[in-house]
């Protein structure tokens, strides 16, 4: 896949949910059922094409830049235009947004979309901000496509208000906004330090760097770094984290399961590119803060599952746990921990990311009393004169043996979660545990740690989960949850997904070791995306 | 190849079982049971085949390939040891399937039952017969989760759920264990396939990690096996049904720990170390599993700490590890599932008959049930290892390897007393079984009246009555060749053929033996009334139960301690959180710039001009008079903030950025307006707040100051080092050379952000309309406190009639202006790409036109003269950028490739037709949308609230 | 300096004395802003700069732009007409508060010091 | 000293006079006391930042702070008016 | 043409703002005059009534005298203000009005504004007072005369 | 020495802002947000250090000398920066008074801390 000629389909998993969500405002707040149907056609795009796109850039071996697509914004060359870079790893975070936007778009479907104004567009330019962090290759650009998906997603934590989802918006806010700044403050430093915005660019120049510039490279890269942190979730940035996801409606909470993943993604790139093997003097600059946040960070998470009296909140941990272990896992892999903790960091944070996803749509019909959402609908609007009531849910299918399902579904996020066998999240970690085993790192002691940390959040994920599935299916008499199908189908499609994640691990894990291999050689992005040809220059040697 | 299938259609079978098993209807009591049971005989017969290769001392192998590149391999593997445990696993599923067809009530939900059983054998045949370390590990875990489900089976009482939940977390953390175990194995062995693990042990014991890996293996084999001190999930498991009992809790899953225990003694035992932890290990948890069962009033409880203590006794002999020993152990392992099989279902059959498990209330059963009781009566002989019946063989060997076996040390030489004394114990608590329950006089006051089962319950425990006896009685012709192919395989070498024979004459085992029997018979003749008038469980040791330690352990680890962790290391505070942001970010940049600072910055600069050290004077008082008054004084605040801001502005242009100052001030205009528009909903702040004055908020304020200087200092000195360094020109110079010819405009800020860097603008125009959205959404559900809703200044009734004419000429003045602002936005958006404005400073002017109206009348005066649609232009606006993007793509160029040209038209002359002016265009139009909505969306509010007051006025007035 | 050094003598001394006269006026709108002590004259002092002050410096800007691209620049022309006009409406606004603020704190406006 | 001397003086002391109104204005708006002084000395600051732009324009020989300096113009008084608004009516639009 | 053209006064000046603030040309003329068309429509929208034709020479004047007024009162304030003003007196000044026009009152108000030494506080639509804060009150008398011959008298010429 | 001052600024702005956005009421912390952002557009534009006079609008034709004008880029990201830090300000604005109305305090955590 070269840029031959422009390649429009990598721009498509920006444009599509852009496009939808800009048609959506067109229409009237009331014509919720067509602005659904615009938003699913758009998942589905967006995802059909995040698919095209992985499947082109998974090609069999690493060769040269071959192996990455580009697209020169505006046909611009790159380090002077915007470029989006599309690689393995990019691609796999595409898939996995999509794979994630469809089932939580068909929940809300069922009653959430109802609950406040402009859930629909504000989805789509949350895709379309996660998309366009995962494609881009100029750290403004990241900066700008940060903020699209950070202001769609403090719309979306607010999305049905109410006092809970307000005192968190406004954490939530505060927090991200203060990172924001920090973003920009870090950026434009390596701007002023190194001239350029590229990601490519800047990789290169790393190993040239005098001693000031590098210093101020460092500088802006650790204050940029806290931004990323903080929507990473790391200890001691993540307190905001928990309060938010559980405030969030359900499908908003599980979509944000990928938030923390942008963070981590982001670190896991800029890492690589900039402090990875070819960066000179500054070769795994920060890769101890990586190891030592993430561990801390999946200590306080499974301490904070342990101490959550509530699924959401638990959940919420559950995120933190996820985000903690591939953070450390990618601190390794700059201290020479090998592919294979990379690979196995990433097949889990796919698992994992899931799996949360998944359970943040099980909390609500578990835990719901009588009633459930249409009572919910009819409170809020008597308490705030929504003057727009409409029709009840008109897709209220019952279905039979519905503690059942609930129960067996809960249980398969649970074990997945756990990282039990035989689900997706064990082969992630045995992938992990694996390869941190063999590695031979400056210290052993932090290898351990990790070792012991994966396991015990393991167990207390049990622990938890267990503690609050006896309590809700085992230890309560009352009538079984009414249960929408629109509600417990996409959940299935997220489990469903997690045993195909199973069954089909082998080729997943050789993706992921492929990707982990390119994503240690930033020589194949960074060549690439300086030498990707425009347009302009083709057509004409053509003629 | 064709043993190789059968192997893999044998662990499959279960497994399908398990489905058909779920899916019948759940009252089919019968369906369920026919189809797991043909389905397990199927198993039997495919053993059967298998026998004959393996007796040739063959290995079964095949492999299904699941994940090769992280070592996970559905590989199986089948040998004579694995073998004779997978006979005993299907030959006791199949009878406790007959067992529960007549234990469980008709409203038992069965296809669960069934399910789940199923899948547990399905996991234990896994496990058995796993050929990779790792996937040994998933059948373990496996049949840990199962087992939780079916201990939890009768989860309506709190018995079963803590049950269940205690049996997952203990085994649960062993299997966990077991998994670092197996990962650092194969590490160490270069593969997790078993055969090259067997192949590794001394490679393995002289690895430097071999202590580790060898307690976390113990850990999982001891949990598994429920080892003292990790015994005591195993009678909370009791409250399973009792066909599970029988089946997971005595004859199989339990075995599992010991099971590997002797499959892993090629590898990890033969040292000291494996010695000492795992016959000390066994040989405790025999001598106290054996005490304790003989203080338990519960039936189930009796037989589980009998269990508890068969299995120390296995485990000791794993622990001695010689060939003779593997023989007796995997002997035992054999003849405890045969006589405790039968020996629950009798339980479970006088439970099910008599409603209690209380030996105290239980008398006399024999004259009620005289055929269950005699068959009880020779298991529990068999248990108590009375000669004739297969548990005296097997103990009779253990005694044997107990006195015989050296190797020296203290714990080897006090085996054989320890054995003799556990004997005695058995020997009681099996006495106290018979007697308590079957003879003495009739039971009274039962729930229910005792007599004897359906036929069909009993045929089970009758079959494995039958089997202590044959074995008893010829074991060398029943499993002796079985045995000794058993233990070859498992120890990986040839070993010679030990006969297993009932008499060897009058030696030490055998007065050992009766000593034992002697010893218990003696106890239960001068204790046994005491003992069941005494607490449940041993003198002195019944206050201290290990489930109630492990309970305040529990609690403490998974609730308490982590509590006190999650407040300590976590705040739901936004300060400490916004302070730990700056800290870090503060530690961030120092750590990078360290290195940076060494060089002095360079004196290159430009002259001082005092004017604009004079204004940032101003500037900064603004700004820090802005931080001083934010509190008390919000209004001073608001307007301190606006000086910084217009000194700002300033800076911008006076520092050649032209753009940015009037972009700057434009927004800065609306800011206000927004802040002040906000204003309105705060509270009043007359009074101080309390404990501002505090010593404790004194020194926070101290605290944070400190930080805020050392940011701003900090920040500082970066600009500062860089400002006095020369400039890297990368792409600047390329950006200056080509605005002109490449993106034709002049004003190459302006070409950078339409054409050059466009993308940047997409996207920042979309976060704007996001934001307008939710800003709308958000106050669709305002809600606004109480005091807030009092009437304002203008809405006083006796000010309101004197204000009427406050604004009516300054309004005049302000209308005028609308036009006008309407022409200089039209300058600045034409302007934009030559000169400084554009489409955002246009689109904010126009709003500011729009907000002077609503400043200068009412919302509805406006609103019915100017219809502004603003989320329509929002999304018209991204249309019209978004398509001029995607306009290059019928060109053939990437999207927003622009267009420049400038066009000569007649008279007029060279007009600019540049694409990136219809993109500009677009954001013109949604930065007007966006930035209205926001406004007239506050001020939507005051509205709301009036006409909400009006509304609750309205029913008083017509009551008055 | 780019343009400046280049006027021609007389032009330069009407742009130095407007430049002059025009900041001065200003400052010394500033100084009365702070010095003088009631809120009602100092609502007078803004109105040098806006005026005259204001005129001075525009005046002297249209001068040197205009020369320096030899045509009449008169945009700032623009300036000074809204200046003028879009003041008084804060002004006029301002005191209405203040009288607003001062009859319903009940002292007559004229006491306010 | 030459008449370009004279005249640098001349801006000079333009910058500085003007920069010293901002700084009294910023007094102003520090020191209070009532609401009202305060949005009088942002006024007054506008305007001295205004004349700036203006006088800067000059002695930087840009003519591009023309259009902040009308935008001061047009528009700057609008966040006064709302200020001043507030104070009059307790509110900003209504 | 009114309708079309609803403020042809408003839309010339317009044009006249936008080839003052462009440099002159052809293509200019006609961007301007779309651009005060357009203007101008809007602005009715805003002001439907459609004023009165105005007299321009008693406007001319006006601002002729107003100029030279501002220059004398620039002046005079500046000097009060440096000279520390010991007996200086400032006050209120009450002043009835005849004007009724919201323009026309516009007008004034700017011109009382912008001129330093006098701002316009207050008026009272029902009675027509006007009340006016003067920098220098020597004699509320002299300043009713002073704004009712000087200024007051050309408005209502003005519009009539 | 213009350097020095624009730090100073830059500096002063910069702590103003973070001494108000560690203070516990929502209005003082979005004064804090606003003058950080002034802070942080200054600071971006003094990445493409200081140049006067010179902004970075071209002659149209001729011959180029970068060197004789203001880097554009760091101004183009602050054009960016200003109108996204605007919006953002706006939607934490409206989420304060939203706050203030649910939770009757505008205290940052909804909820008075006891002194
Ligand atoms: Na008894
Ligand atoms: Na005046």
């Amino acid at each position: 896949m070269t840029a031959l000629s422009p390649e429009h389909l990598i721009v498509a998993p920006i444009l599509i949910p852009f496009f939808a969500g800009a048609l959506m405002l067109i229409y009237d707040e009331r014509q919720r059922r067509a602005k659904l149907m615009l938003g699913l056609l758009s998942v589905a795009a967006t995802l059909v094409a995040s698919i095209e796109l992985l499947v082109r850039s998974k090609g069999s071996e690493l060769t040269g830049g071959n192996d990455i697509g580009f697209y020169l914004m505006g046909d611009w060359a790159a380090p002077f235009g915007i470029v989006l870079v599309i690689d393995r790893l990019a691609a796999m975070m595409l898939v996995l947004t999509s794979l994630l936007a469809l089932p939580v778009l068909t929940y809300a479907a069922a009653g959430w979309h109802r609950q406040g104004q402009h859930f629909h567009p504000m989805l789509q330019f949350l895709l379309m901000g996660l998309n366009g962090a995962f494609l881009t290759g100029d750290l403004f650009n990241l900066f700008v496509f940060f903020e699209v998906l950070l202001a769609a997603s403090y719309g979306l934590l607010l999305h049905g208000g109410g006092q809970l989802r307000v005192r968190a918006g406004l954490h939530y806010i505060a927090v991200n906004l203060t990172g924001s700044l920090l973003f920009l403050i870090g950026v434009s430093l390596i701007y002023g330090a190194t001239g350029t915005l590229n990601m490519a660019h800047l990789s290169m120049l790393m190993a040239g760097l005098g001693e000031q510039e590098r210093g101020l490279v460092h500088a802006g890269a650790g204050i940029m770094a806290v931004a990323f942190l903080v929507k990473a979730g790391i200890w001691p940035l993540s307190f905001w984290l928990s309060t938010a996801y559980m405030a969030g409606a359900a499908p908003v909470a599980a979509m944000f399961a990928i938030m923390t993943k942008v963070g981590v993604y982001v670190l896991l790139r800029l890492s690589f590119l900039v402090f990875g093997v070819a960066a000179g003097a500054s070769a795994g600059y920060g890769s101890l803060v990586l190891v030592g946040g993430g561990l801390a960070t999946v200590a306080y998470g499974l301490v904070g599952i342990l101490a959550s009296q509530s699924l959401g909140r638990m959940a919420a941990h559950l995120v933190l746990v996820s985000s903690g272990t591939v953070l450390s896992s990618a601190g390794f892999v700059l201290e020479g921990a090998g592919t294979g903790v990379l690979a196995g960091a990433l097949f889990y944070l796919l698992s994992s990311t899931l799996a949360t996803a998944a359970l943040f749509l099980l909390i609500e019909p578990i835990s719901r009393e009588e009633g459930g959402i249409a009572a919910m609908l009819a409170l809020t609007a008597d308490a705030y004169g929504l003057d727009e009531r409409e029709a009840q849910p008109e897709v209220g299918l019952a279905v039979p043996g519905t503690l059942a399902l609930l129960g067996a579904t809960f249980a398969l996020c649970v074990i997945a979660l756990a990282g039990l066998p035989p689900l997706s999240g064990f082969i992630g970690k045995v992938g992990m545990l694996r390869g941190m085993l063999a590695a031979e790192l400056p210290v052993p002691a932090l290898g351990w740690a990790f070792v012991a940390l994966v396991i015990l959040s393991g167990l207390a994920t049990l622990i938890g989960l267990v503690r609050i599935g006896i309590q809700t299916f085992w230890a309560t008499e009352s009538e079984p949850p009414r249960l929408l199908a629109l509600e417990i189908g996409p959940v299935l499609v997220l489990v469903a997904m997690l045993v195909l994640l199973t069954f089909k691990a082998e080729v997943t894990m050789r993706y992921m070791q492929q990707t982990a291999r390119a994503v240690l050689e930033p020589a194949i992005y960074s060549q690439g995306v300086l030498g990707a040809p425009r347009t302009a220059e083709t057509q004409e040697a053509d003629q | 190849m064709m043993e190789g299938n059968l192997l893999l259609v044998l662990v499959a079978l279960p497994f399908l079982a398990a489905v058909v098993a779920s899916t019948v209807s759940s009252r089919a009591h019968n369906a369920a049971a026919w189809s797991s049971g043909l389905l397990l005989a199927a198993g039997l017969g495919i053993l059967w085949v298998l026998r004959a290769p393996l007796e040739s001392g063959q290995v079964v192998r095949a492999t299904v390939r699941w994940v090769p590149s992280v070592g996970l391999d559905l590989s199986f593997r089948m040998d004579a040891f694995v073998w004779l445990f997978a006979t005993l696993v299907f030959a006791i599923a199949i009878l406790v399937l007959i067992y529960a067809r007549y234990y469980l009530a008709k409203s038992d939900p069965v296809p669960r039952f069934h399910g789940f059983l199923m899948l547990f054998t399905g996991a234990m045949v896994g496990m058995l017969t796993s050929g990779n370390i790792l996937m040994l590990v998933v059948f373990w875990e496996l049949t840990s989760l199962v087992s939780f489900l079916l201990i939890g089976y009768w989860h309506q009482g709190q018995a079963a759920r803590d049950g269940a939940r205690m049996a997952l977390i203990v085994t649960g953390i062993g299997g966990l264990c077991l998994l670092l175990a197996m990962l650092i194995l194969g590490q160490i062995a270069g593969s997790y396939d078993l055969d090259r693990v067997l192949a590794a042990g001394d490679a393995v014991r002289e690895h430097p990690f071999y202590p580790l890996v060898l307690v976390l293996f113990l850990l999982g084999c001891f949990t598994k096996s429920a080892q003292m001190p990790f015994h005591f999930w195993l009678p909370g498991a009791m409250a399973a049904p009792t066909p599970v009992s029988a089946f997971l809790h005595s004859a199989t899953m339990v075995k599992a720990g010991v099971f590997l225990l002797i499959r892993f003694t090629p590898v990890l035992g033969e040292t000291q170390l494996w010695f000492f932890l795992v016959t000390g290990t066994g040989m405790a948890t025999l001598v106290l599993g054996s005490m304790i069962a003989l203080f338990r009033h519960d039936l189930k409880g009796l037989l589980a700490y009998s269990t508890i203590s068969h299995l120390g006794l296995i485990t000791a002999l794993a622990g001695i590890g010689s060939p003779g020993a593997i023989l007796a152990a995997i002997f035992h392992i054999v003849n405890h599932a045969v006589f405790k099989a039968s020996l629950f279902m009798a339980a479970g059959i006088i439970d099910h008959e008599s409603g209690t498990r209380d030996m105290r209330r239980l008398s006399g059963l024999m004259r009620l049930m005289p055929v269950t009781g005699s068959l009880a009566i020779v298991a529990s002989a068999a248990m108590a290892g009375v000669p004739l019946l297969n548990g005296f063989i097997s103990k009779e060997m253990f005694f044997a390897e107990a006195a015989d076996w050296h190797n020296g040390t203290w714990l080897d030489n006090s085996l054989p007393w320890l054995a003799t004394l556990a004997g005695v114990f058995a020997v009681a608590y099996s006495v106290r079984f018979i007697t308590s329950v079957f003879f003495g006089p009739p039971p009274v006051d039962l729930p229910k009246t005792p007599h004897e089962p359906p036929a069909w319950m009993r045929r089970p425990v009758e079959f494995l009555v039958l089997a202590c006896l044959v074995i008893g009685m010829l074991p060398g012709v029943t499993l002796g060749p079985a045995l000794n192919l058993a233990a070859e395989a498992a120890l990986v070498r040839d070993l010679p053929y030990k006969d297993i024979a009932v008499w060897h004459g009058i030696n030490l085992p055998l007065v050992m033996s009766l000593v034992a029997l002697a010893g218990g018979v003696a106890i239960m003749a001068a204790f046994g009334a005491r003992i069941a008038q005494g607490p449940e469980g041993p003198p002195l040791l019944h206050r201290w139960r290990a489930q109630r330690l492990f309970e305040r352990v529990l609690l403490l680890a998974t609730w308490r301690a982590p509590r006190f962790l999650h407040r300590s290391f976590g705040t739901e505070r936004l300060q400490p959180q916004l302070r730990l942001v700056v800290l870090l970010a503060i530690a961030a940049g120092a750590a990078g710039v360290w290195q940076g600072l060494s060089q002095a910055p360079q004196p290159l600069g430009n002259p001082l001009n005092p004017a604009f050290a004079a204004m940032w004077v101003a500037g900064g008082a603004c700004a820090v008079g802005a931080a001083w008054m934010a509190k008390y004084h919000r209004f001073a605040a608001l307007v301190l903030l606006g000086g910084a801001g217009l000194v700002t502005c300033l800076t911008f242009a006076w520092l050649s950025a032209p753009d940015l100052a009037v972009t700057q001030l434009l927004v800065e205009i609306v800011t206000t307006a927004l802040l002040l528009l906000g204003l309105r909903w705060l509270p009043k702040r007359k009074e101080e707040i309390l404990g501002d004055r505090l010593l404790k908020a004194k020194l926070r304020r101290a605290r944070d100051l400190v930080i805020a200087v050392a940011g701003g200092a900090g920040l500082a000195a970066i600009a500062y080092v860089i400002l006095t360094q020369p400039l890297i020109p990368n792409v600047g110079d390329w950006f200056l050379r080509n605005a002109y010819q490449e993106g034709g405009g002049t004003n190459v800020v302006n070409v950078i952000l339409v054409d050059f860097r466009a993308f940047d603008t997409f996207g920042e125009i979309t976060v704007l309309a996001i934001v307008g959205i939710t800003v709308y959404a958000l106050l669709r559900r305002f809600r606004p406190a109480p005091e807030s809703e009092e009437p304002t200044v203008a809405e006083n009734a006796v000010e309101a009639a004197r204000m009427a004419d406050a604004l009516l000429v300054p309004a005049v003045i302000m209308r005028w202006m609308f036009p006008v602002l309407l022409t200089v936005a039209a300058y600045l958006f034409v302007r934009g790409h030559d000169l400084p404005g554009g489409g955002f400073s246009a689109g904010v002017t126009l709003s500011i036109a729009f907000l002077l109206q609503y400043l200068a009348h009412d919302v509805r005066w406006v609103e019915s003269r100017l219809t502004v649609l603003p989320i329509r232009w929002m999304g018209i606006g991204l249309l019209i950028a978004g398509v001029t993007g995607l306009g290059a793509f019928v060109f053939g160029y990437p999207f927003l490739t622009a267009h420049a040209q400038y066009v000569a038209l007649p008279l007029i002359g060279e007009v600019p037709a540049a694409t990136a002016l219809i993109f500009d265009a677009g954001v013109f139009a949604l930065v007007v949308g966006a930035t209205i909505l926001m406004l007239i969306a506050i001020a939507h509010q005051s509205l709301r609230i009036a006409r909400q007051r009006e509304r609750d006025a309205a029913p008083d007035r017509e009551a008055a | 300096m780019t343009g400046l050094e280049t006027l021609p003598p007389g032009l330069a001394v009407a742009v130095a004395g407007l430049l002059v006269l025009g900041s001065t006026l200003t400052l010394l709108g500033a100084v009365g802003l702070v010095r003088l002590r009631s809120f009602y004259d100092r609502i007078h002092a803004p109105t040098l700069g806006t005026s005259w002050g204001a005129a001075s410096i525009l005046l002297a800007s249209i001068l040197v732009w205009s020369w320096a691209e030899d045509r009449t620049v008169a945009h700032e022309l623009v300036i000074g007409v809204f200046l003028m006009v879009t003041t008084p409406v804060t002004l006029m606004l301002i005191g209405r508060a203040a009288l607003h603020r001062s009859r319903s704190a009940g002292e007559a406006p004229e006491d306010e010091t | 000293m030459t008449l370009d001397t004279a005249l640098w003086f001349a801006v000079t002391y333009a910058q500085l006079a003007l920069a010293l109104a901002a700084c009294l204005a910023a007094v102003r708006i520090l020191i209070g006391p009532r609401a009202e002084d305060r949005v009088l000395g942002l006024d007054a600051l506008y305007v001295a930042v205004m004349l700036l732009f203006i006088v800067t324009g000059l002695r930087l020989g840009t003519p591009f702070l023309f259009e902040a300096a009308l935008v001061i113009a047009v528009a700057g008084f609008v966040s006064n008016v709302a200020l001043a608004k507030f104070l009059m009516r307790g509110e900003v639009i209504e | 043409m009114t309708r079309l053209l609803p403020h042809p006064l408003l839309s010339l000046g317009l044009l006249l703002l936008w080839l003052v603030l462009t440099r002159f040309s052809l293509g200019h003329l006609v961007l301007g005059s779309v651009i005060a068309l357009g203007a101008g429509l809007v602005f009715a929208r805003l002001e439907p009534a459609v004023p009165r034709r105005r007299r321009v020479w008693p406007l001319l004047r006006l601002a002729g005298i107003v100029a030279v007024d501002i220059v004398r009162s620039n002046l005079a304030v500046a000097w009060l203000i440096l000279s520390d003003g010991r007996n200086r007196r400032s006050g209120f000044v009450e002043i009835p009005l005849r004007l009724q026009d919201p323009g026309a009152l516009a007008l004034l108000a700017l011109i009382l504004t912008a001129t330093p030494g006098t701002a316009w506080l207050e008026h009272d639509r029902a009675t027509g007072v006007l009340l006016l804060h003067v920098f220098d009150l020597k004699d509320p008398e002299e300043w009713r005369v002073l704004i009712r011959d000087r200024y007051e008298a050309l408005l209502l010429e003005a519009f009539g | 020495m213009m350097e020095l001052v624009l730090s100073l600024a830059i500096g002063v702005l910069a702590a103003s802002g973070i001494w108000l956005i560690l203070r516990p009421r929502t209005f003082q912390v979005i004064v804090g947000l606003c003058l950080l952002s002034y802070a942080v557009n200054l600071f971006i534009f003094s990445m493409g250090r200081l140049t006067l006079g010179a902004p970075p609008i071209m002659p149209r034709g001729g011959p180029i000398d970068p060197t004789a004008f203001a880097d554009p880029v760091p101004q183009a990201l602050v054009l960016t920066a200003i109108v996204i830090s605007f919006a953002t300000t706006a939607l934490f604005l409206v989420v304060l008074i939203a706050s203030r109305g649910l939770t009757g305090t505008d205290h940052v955590d909804g909820q008075e801390r006891e002194p």
